[in-house]
C-alpha cells in the first residue's frame, strides 16, 4: 500500500526484533469475542486513479457556483481568492506542521498567528483577538458562554436577525448548560425592539450587522443599553468583507466581536471548513476561549511568539478551563492572513465597494421587477426581497434554468408564513452584469 | 535571516491584489459608513509569497522529518486528498444552494458516514463536529439528551485521571460533576475501583469518558466489563476517539459497548493538522443515542440520502437535541479522509493500524534498555510510554531532553502527558515511517539518553541551540501579554537647545 | 498592478535618487523615431478573476483526454500522474530557482539530477544520461549531430518507423547543417531493409522501438551491422514506460539511446514542455550535448554536486560547444524523477503490464471487428489498424461521438496512398473495459 | 541533515504506487519481453514524500529571496499562471487529438502570438521552440532558409563580443564562420568598426546576431543605423531577446530593423526557470522572415486560426523551412506567459519595464560609489555591470565576492559575463524588488565591498560558510565524471582463517 513504506521483510524481521511471533499477539490484549479476525465489508485498497474517479464521479453531481449566475449568501459567500493562498497554504511546512506548542520549531505557524490576531483587532476595532474559532456559529456560542463568565450571568439576548442557525447553535448549548435564551422574532428589516428586553438580568445581548437578511443594524443604542444593565454586547456578522466599509463594531461599543471569516481566503466548501474571528476588549482577554499567541523573546533576547495564556485552556485546567477547544481553524486562518495580507486596507476597500456597487445594482434590477419588494433600507452586499409568491418553489425553479438566486429564508425558518415569501439575494464581486441580467430576466419568467 | 511582520513591511497604498473602483451606484449604507480609515497595511504578490515562504520555513513538518507525538498522531498526509478536496463539484458549492445541486455532496458525506459506522460497528454518527473536542461536546450532549428524555438528570461523569484535558473541560461545560478514577499500577482503569464508585453514586451517573486505547498506549482489557458496569447503571459509554488509529479493523468500538465516539479525521483518516486545524470530529452512535443526533442529519430516503436540516422536517423516532454548527460541518476535511479511505481500503486500513502497532514496538524495544518504561516491558499499542526514571539524578529534565531533541533534527515527542507518570514521554512513530526511518531515530534517542547519562547537562538545558528560535520566554508571554502588534512610539526627537 | 511592489512614493523617491527627473530619461538611449510614447493596443491590466475567466473560457472549446475514452499517442501518451508529483514540483524552491550554477545553494536541483541521470542510465541500460533535453525529437536532432562529431561522418539513416515529426526535425536540421540523410518508407510492420541502407558512408543508424506504428524492433543485428561499418545505433523511443517490460536498447547494442519521457510524471500538455532522456557510452561523454551533473566533495569534504563538463557547452566554449543548448526540462525531469522514484522497478512493472494487457485486450477487440486488420505482431501498448476507409474521416466521426481514437496516420504523412486506411491506437492504465466497449461499438457504427 | 540519494533509501520491493496485475491476457511482446530485472529502488509516497520536500531546502529560489543574475531575470513567478496551466482544457489534451477536439488551445497560441507580434512590431512569429537557443536556431534557420530562396550562399555571421555563448554556437551549428564585432569602451557596438567589417566581408555576411539592450545592460544607440547597414548588405539583424523584458512597451524590435528575435518567455513573461527548464522560445520574425517560419505556423482562417502541420497542407507564399520540434510547441509555458501578459495588460507591461530598470539604476547609484562601473557613471537600463577593479589589491576575485553573498542570504549575482570587462558582476534586480528590498540588498553589498576593502578575505577565501554545501571541487568532477550512482563495493568479509 503506497501510504506504507513498512515491506513484508521488514514486518517480518521487526516482529523477530520485538519479540512476538505474530502481529496478532500485539493486539492481545483486544477481548476475544471482539477482535475482527476478518477484513470488514468495505471496498479493498485503490489506486490513485480508481479514487480519483470514484469522487470525481461524486463531485460532478454538484453545480459549482463559478459555473452559474451565483447570488447565494446567508452566511457563506462565493469570493474570488488569487492562487497565492492556495499555493502558500499547501506549503508541507505550514500544511503538515502539528499545533505550535514547541515554539522553536514553529515560528512559521506562530507569527502568522499574531498577524492574524493583530488583523482580525485592526478590523473589528477591538483590543484582543484569539486565534480563530472553528466558525463562527461556534464562535457565537462560545462569545455567550464567555458573557456568562464575564457578567456572571446567565441570560442571553437574541436578535431576530441573527443567523438561524447561530441562534440555534446558542440555544442548544444554552439548554444543555441551563442557561437562559430570549430569542427575538425573525427581523428581516431591522426594526425590532430589542432595548426593552434588556434587563439586569441579561447577560449579553447578541446582534448581528449586517443582519442575516442583510439589513446594516446601528449597534451604538444598544451597547448604550446592554452596558447600563451590566450586559455585555455580542456583536455578530458573516461576512467580513463588509468591515471594509461599514463602521466597525468596536467603534460601536461591542464587547465581544464574533463573525465568520470565510469570505476572506477561505472557499465555500460547502460549509466548512471556514474560520471563526474572535475579538473582545483587554480587560476580558483571561476569559476568552481559544488559542493566543503572544510575543515574547527568547534566549538570546531575539524576538519570537508563543501560544500563551493558556492556563485558559483544557490541556492545562481542564474542568476548570474556559472552553474545551483545543484546535483553532489553522489553514483557514492562515488563508485568511494571506488573503488579507494582499489586498491591505487599499484592496480590501475596493473590493468592499465593488461588491456594494453589485448588490446595489441587483437590487435595481430586482426592485423593478413587478411584485418583487426590497425589504432593506441599508445593507452592503445582500439584501432580502419579498415574492409574490414561495421562495423555495421560485428558487428550485431558478436553478433548473440554471440560476442559483439565494436562499429562501423558509429553508432556515420553515413553517412561518410570515417568511414563506422571503429570498436571501447576495452580490459579491464575482457577478457580472450578464449573471444580473440572467437572474431578473428568469425571475421574472417565473413569476409570470 | 529574521522575517518582520506584515505591518512592518507593508504599506497602506500599496495592495497585492487588482480590483477597479466601481461606478454608477449609489450607496445604500445608511449612516453605517466606515469612519476612520482601516490600518490594514498590503503586500505586493512578490513581497507576500517571499514573506509567507520564509516564514513556513521555520516550521517542522511531516514532511520534513519524523513526529513522534504521542496521542497527536501526526502520519502522512497524502496529497491525493488535497487535490480531491479542490475538485470545484466539493470546494465551490454553497452550504445553502438548492440541495438538488447538491446531490454528490451529500452522497459524499452519506458514504464517508457509511465507512465510520462500519468501521466502528455502530448505527448513526453525527458529522457535523467540527473538531475532536467539538465531538466530545456533541457526544456527551447527546447523552444529556437521552438522560433527559427518559426523565432523568444525573450529575456525574467520570473520567479517569489519564484522559486528555477536553474530557473533563467537556463534562464540566455541560454542568457535570467529574469524578476521576483511579489507574491501576499496570497503567489501565482499576476496575474494581470503578465498580465501587459507580455504587457510590449510584443513579447520578450520566456516563463515563474513557479513552481506548488508553493515553499510556495500552489497549483497557476491561472495556467489555467496562461498558456493562455502566450501562447497567443507566449511564452511557463515551469513548474518546483519539487513538482509534490503533484499532481500526482490529476491533470495532460498537463490539466493545460504547455509545459516542468522537473520530478525529485527522489522526486516523490522515487529514492535515494545519498547524492546530481546521479539524473534523465526528460522532458515532449506538442504537440508543442514535435519535438524539444533531441537525442536521442524513435520512435513507428512497432516492438516496435525504439531508434534514431542521426540525420542522423531523419524522417519528427521531430526536435530534440541537444543532453544533451553522451548515453541514468540515466537507473539506470529509472529502479528504474518504479519499484516503478508498485508498486504503478496508485491509489497507487494517494493515497500518498493525504497521502502527508495530513501529511503536519496534521504538519500545530499541529504548527500554535505556529509557524507563513505567508499567512494565510489556508490549504497546500505537504509542509507547516512557517516564523520566532513567533521568533521575542526570539533572536533566524531560524538557530538556525533548528541547535537545531539535537540534537532533527531530521535534519532541508529547511531553508531561499523561500525568499519571512522573515526566511523561509519549512516543507515537505511526505507520508512516519506515524501518531506516525508525532506526535512525531509536540510535539518536540512544545516543541523547548516553549523552545525558554522562553528564553532558550542556548539551540539553541550553536546548536547542540549531532551531530558528533558542528556548522563549513562555513565563514573559503570559505575564505581559502582547498579543497584536503595535507601531512603535516614534523616537523622541525633540531637538536639544543649542549651548 | 500586483505584480510591481513600487508605489508612485517610492518611484518619485527612487527617480530623484537616481537623478533624473522622469523614466523616461532612463530610456534616452531608444532613438526617438522609435519610442513608444503611448501604450500599444492590446488589452489594459486584469485583475486575476478576469484573467481566469478569459482562459477558462478558451480551456472549455477543448476535450480533455480524462472525460472520454481516449486511444491517441504517437508520441505523446495519456498516463495517470500521483498528485505528490505535481504538489512536489510546485515547491517554490524547485519551481522558482535558477539553474544551478552556485552549487553550494542548489544541492536540491543537483540531487535529483543526479539521481534523474542514474535512474535514465539504468532504464536504458547504458553507462551514462544526461540532465535531460527539450524532448524526445529535438534530442533525436542532437543525437545524430553527436553521432557526426563522433564517427567524423555525415550521413543518417533514417529508419521508415522513426515518428514522422522527429524525422523532419532530423532532416530539416541535417540539410540546413548540410549533413546527408538516407529516409527510408514508412513502415508500419517493422520489416523494411534497412541493414542494406547501412555502409561506410553511414555516420549513424536511427531506429525507433515501439515504432511510430507500435512495433517492436529488434535491435541487435542492426547494430551489429552499424558497427561493422564503424556507425552509431542512435534507438529511439516515444514511450518510456516500454523499457518497464522490453529489452533495453543498451542490451542490443544501442551507442546513443534517445526518447521521450512525458510518460513518467508529465501530462500531455498539448505537446510540451516534456523531457527527451540522452544517454550514451561512457567513451562517448564528451561528445554528449546538455547538460551534465557529476558527483564531488565540498571544501569540508561531503559529498556534492555539481554542473560538470561544462567545457562541452556553449558558455563556455561558444562557438566550438557540441551544441547550443543551454537550457534542460528541469521541472519536467523533476517530475520524471519523483514519478520513477514513486514507481520503482515495482511499480513501474506494473504499470508497463497493465498498459500491454490493455493494448492485447484492445487489439482483440478490434481485430474482431469486420474489415479492420492490425498490422503489428509484437507491440508495446500502441498498434496500428489498417481500416476499411480513410482513417482521418473515421476519427472525426468518432470525435463526434465523443470518442479520441487515435492518431490517422495521414495526419502526420499526408498524401500518401497507402498509409491513408491507417490509424494508430494507443492504450494505456487509463483506459477501461467501458472505453474499449464504446470504442469498438462506436467504430462498427463509423464503418458499417 | 543529510539527505542520501534515491538509490541509498529505496528498495526494490517497494513501491509508492497501487497498481493491479493485469489478468486474462496473452504477452505479445515477440521476443522483446525484458530479460534482466530491472534495478530501480521504490520510495513509499511518505519517503518520497520528505526525500523531496528535503532537498527542495537545499536550495535558493526567488520566492525565498532577491536574485541579481543579470541577464537572467529572476522574476516573480505568480501562482495564477500555474493555475491556469492546469486547466484540463489545456494540460490534459493530447497534440495529435482531433483539432476539431483543441479550438481553444489553438486560439490560445493565436491570442499569444498576436500579443507577441505587437509587442514587437513584427509580423509573425515561429511558436515552437522550446528555449531561447532553440529560438536562436530557428531565427538562424529561417535566415539560412531565406538566404537559399534568394539563391545566395553566405558564410558569415558577425557576433559581438558580448554576446551570448548561444550566438556563436547557434551560427556555428549551421555551418557559418563566426566574426566578432568590437565593443567601444562605452560598451556598445563599434559602428564604424562594423561598417568596415561588413564591407570586408561584402556579399559574405548572413547576418549580425545583436543583443539589445546589450549583455552590459545598454541600449546600443545607433542600432537602427545597425540595422540600415546590415539590410543593405544583404544580411539579416537576427536580435537576441533575452534583455527584451527591459523595454517591452517601450520600444519595438520591429521598429528597430530587427528581422528575428527569439522571447524566452521566462525572462519577459515570467514563466517559471524551475532549476533550469522547461524554457519556450518563440521568434518574431519581419515580413522578409515571415514566409519561412517554421511547421507548425498559424494560418488566420475564415472560422479562427487554423494549424498547418505539414508541407502538404502548404499554400503559395508560405515556405516553411522544416520543423524544430515534434508536436506545436511548449503549451505549458504559453498558457502561463499569456496569463502573465493579460494580467499585466499594456499599461502594466510597460510599468514593468520601467520599474525593471528604475530598480537597476536604483541599485546602480546606491553601489557606484564603492563598486566599479566600467562605462561610467551613466544609466543602464534593466541591469547594471561592475567590473572588479574595486577589488584591486584586496586579494579578493569576483568569484570570492560573490560566494560571500550567499552568506549573507543572497544569490550572487552574474559573474565573469560579459566578457569584455575584466572580472565582470552584472546585477539585475528585476520588477519584482521592492523599495526595502533593494535598500537591504545595496546596505549589504555596501558591507561586503567595505570588509573586502577592509582586507577581511578570510569571509571571501573559504566562503561560503553558512550554506548547505561549502564550495565544491569541480575540478575532481570533471576530471573524473562521476555521473550517476552506482552501489558502494561491499567491504572485504573475507574471514580471517583463525591463528
Amino acid at each position: 500500500m503506497r501510504y506504507l513504506p513498512l515491506s513484508d521483510t521488514d514486518r517480518a524481521d521487526m516482529l523477530a526484533r520485538v519479540g512476538v511471533d505474530s502481529i496478532d499477539e500485539l493486539f492481545s490484549d483486544i477481548p476475544e469475542k471482539a477482535r475482527l479476525n476478518e477484513v470488514l465489508d468495505l471496498p479493498r485498497r485503490a489506486g490513485e486513479l480508481q479514487v480519483e474517479r470514484h469522487l470525481s464521479n461524486l463531485a460532478a453531481k454538484n453545480v459549482p457556483a463559478s459555473t452559474v449566475p451565483f447570488f447565494v449568501g446567508a452566511g457563506a459567500y462565493k469570493h474570488h481568492v488569487p492562487a497565492t493562498v492556495d499555493h502558500l497554504i499547501q506549503r508541507s511546512e505550514f500544511l503538515t506542521s502539528y499545533t505550535p506548542y514547541q515554539p522553536e520549531i514553529t515560528q512559521g505557524t506562530l507569527q502568522y498567528l499574531f498577524e492574524f490576531q493583530t488583523q482580525v483587532a485592526r478590523l473589528t476595532a477591538m483590543d484582543v483577538a484569539n486565534a480563530s474559532m472553528y466558525d463562527g456559529s461556534t464562535g457565537t456560542g462560545e462569545a455567550v458562554l464567555m458573557a456568562h463568565r464575564v457578567t456572571k450571568k446567565k441570560k442571553a439576548v437574541l436578535s431576530g436577525g441573527l443567523h438561524p442557525q447561530y441562534r440555534a447553535v446558542v440555544e442548544g448549548l444554552s439548554e444543555m448548560a441551563n442557561d437562559d435564551v430570549v430569542s427575538l422574532p425573525a427581523d428581516p428589516t431591522g426594526t425590532e425592539d430589542i432595548l426593552s428586553q434588556i434587563d439586569d438580568e441579561t447577560s449579553c445581548v447578541v446582534v448581528q450587522s449586517p443582519s442575516f437578511y442583510g439589513q446594516l443594524i446601528d449597534l451604538k443604542p444598544i451597547a448604550e443599553k446592554a452596558h447600563q444593565h451590566k450586559a455585555l454586547l455580542i456583536a455578530v456578522f458573516t461576512e467580513v468583507v463588509s468591515l471594509g466599509l461599514i463602521e466597525p463594531p468596536g467603534a460601536q461599543g461591542a464587547d465581544i466581536v464574533v463573525g465568520e471569516g470565510q469570505s476572506i481566503g477561505n472557499g465555500l466548501n460547502f460549509g466548512g471548513p471556514y474560520v471563526g474571528l474572535f475579538a473582545t476588549k483587554q480587560k476580558y482577554v483571561r476569559q476568552m476561549p481559544g488559542r493566543l499567541c503572544g510575543e515574547t523573546v527568547d534566549a538570546d533576547g531575539k524576538r519570537g511568539f508563543v501560544l500563551t495564556l493558556s492556563t485558559r485552556e483544557q490541556h492545562i485546567r481542564r474542568d476548570k478551563a474556559t472552553s474545551n477547544i483545543c484546535t483553532n481553524s489553522g489553514l483557514c486562518c492562515l488563508a485568511f492572513t494571506i488573503h488579507l495580507s494582499l489586498l491591505g486596507s487599499k484592496g480590501l476597500g475596493q473590493m468592499a465597494r465593488i461588491n456594494h456597487a453589485n448588490a446595489v445594482k441587483l437590487k435595481q434590477e430586482l426592485a423593478a421587477i413587478s411584485g418583487v419588494d426590497v425589504l432593506n433600507s441599508a445593507y452592503f452586499n445582500e439584501f432580502t426581497v419579498k415574492l409574490p409568491k414561495a421562495a423555495a418553489g421560485v428558487v428550485e425553479a431558478l436553478a433548473e434554468k440554471g440560476i442559483l438566486a439565494g436562499v429562501p429564508v423558509s429553508r432556515l425558518e420553515p413553517g412561518k408564513a410570515e417568511l414563506e415569501d422571503l429570498l436571501v439575494v447576495a452580490s459579491t464581486e464575482v457577478n457580472t452584469d450578464e449573471d444580473r441580467a440572467a437572474l431578473a430576466g428568469a425571475l421574472k419568467e417565473v413569476l409570470a | 535571516m529574521e522575517e518582520p511582520l506584515i505591518f512592518e513591511v507593508g504599506h497602506l497604498d500599496v495592495t497585492g491584489v487588482d480590483l477597479d473602483e466601481p461606478e454608477g451606484f449609489e450607496p445604500q449604507l445608511g449612516t453605517h459608513a466606515r469612519a476612520d480609515e482601516l490600518d490594514l497595511p498590503g503586500l505586493a504578490e512578490p513581497e507576500a509569497m517571499r514573506h509567507y515562504v520564509r516564514l513556513s520555513r521555520n516550521n517542522y513538518a511531516i514532511d520534513a522529518g519524523l513526529y513522534p507525538l504521542g496521542s497527536c498522531t501526526m502520519k502522512h498526509n497524502p496529497r491525493l486528498n488535497e487535490k480531491m478536496a479542490r475538485l470545484p463539484g466539493f470546494s465551490d458549492i454553497h452550504p445553502l444552494q438548492p440541495l438538488s445541486t447538491v446531490k454528490g455532496g451529500v452522497e459524499l458525506i452519506d458514504e464517508l458516514a457509511h465507512w465510520l459506522m462500519v468501521m466502528t460497528g455502530t448505527s448513526a454518527v453525527a458529522m457535523s463536529p467540527k473538531a475532536g473536542a467539538h465531538g466530545e461536546l456533541c457526544g456527551m450532549m447527546a447523552i444529556k439528551a437521552a438522560h433527559t428524555a427518559a426523565g432523568r438528570d444525573p450529575k456525574i461523569v467520570l473520567v479517569p485521571e489519564s484522559a486528555h484535558g477536553t474530557n473533563p473541560a467537556t463534562a464540566a461545560l455541560l454542568g457535570y460533576k467529574v469524578v476521576s478514577i483511579d489507574a491501576k499500577d499496570d497503567g489501565t482503569v482499576d476496575f474494581d475501583g470503578l465498580k465501587a464508585t459507580i455504587a457510590e453514586h449510584e443513579g447520578n451517573i450520566a456516563g463515563i469518558m474513557l479513552t481506548n486505547p488508553n493515553t499510556c498506549g495500552l489497549f483497557e482489557r476491561d472495556i467489555i466489563e467496562i461498558a456493562e458496569a455502566i450501562h447497567a447503571a443507566d449511564a452511557y459509554f463515551y469513548c474518546d476517539g483519539a487513538n482509534f488509529n490503533a484499532i481500526v479493523g482490529k476491533a470495532r468500538p460498537g463490539d466493545l459497548g460504547v455509545d459516542a465516539m468522537h473520530i478525529n479525521l485527522h489522526k486516523t483518516f490522515s487529514t492535515p493538522h494545519g498547524g492546530g486545524g481546521p479539524g473534523s470530529g465526528p460522532v458515532v452512535l449506538s442504537d440508543r443515542l442514535a435519535p438524539f443526533a444533531p441537525l442536521p442529519f442524513l435520512r435513507k430516503g428512497e432516492n438516496g440520502p435525504e439531508l434534514v436540516e431542521t426540525t420542522a422536517e423531523v419524522e417519528d423516532g427521531e430526536k435530534p437535541f440541537g444543532r453544533m454548527t451553522a451548515f453541514h460541518g468540515q466537507m473539506g476535511m470529509y472529502v479528504r479522509a474518504l479519499s484516503y479511505m478508498l485508498s486504503h481500503g478496508s485491509d489497507g486500513m487494517r494493515q497500518a493500524s498493525e504497521d502502527a502497532v508495530l513501529n511503536a514496538n519496534y521504538v519500545r524495544v530499541g529504548l527500554q534498555d535505556l529509557m524507563t518504561l513505567p508499567f512494565g516491558e510489556r508490549p504497546c499499542m500505537h504509542e509507547v510510554l516512557f517516564d523520566d526514571s532513567f533521568l533521575k539524578d542526570t539533572g536533566v529534565t524531560t524538557l530538556d531532553f525533548a528541547k535537545a531533541m531539535i537540534d537532533e533534527g527531530y521535534h519532541p515527542m508529547t511531553m508531561y502527558f499523561p500525568l499519571v507518570v512522573h515526566g511523561a514521554m509519549l512516543i507515537e512513530p505511526t505507520e508512516s515511517e519506515s524501518r531506516a526511518s525508525l532506526d535512525l531515530f531509536v540510535a539518536t534517542m540512544r545516543d541523547l539518553v548516553m549523552s545525558a547519562k554522562r553528564g553532558e547537562t550542556e548539551r540539553f538545558s541550553g536546548a536547542p541551540y540549531l532551531s530558528p528560535r533558542r528556548r522563549l520566554d513562555e513565563t514573559l508571554a503570559a505575564r505581559k501579554p502582547v498579543l497584536k502588534w503595535t507601531a512603535p512610539e516614534p523616537a523622541d526627537v525633540t531637538p536639544v537647545a543649542a549651548e
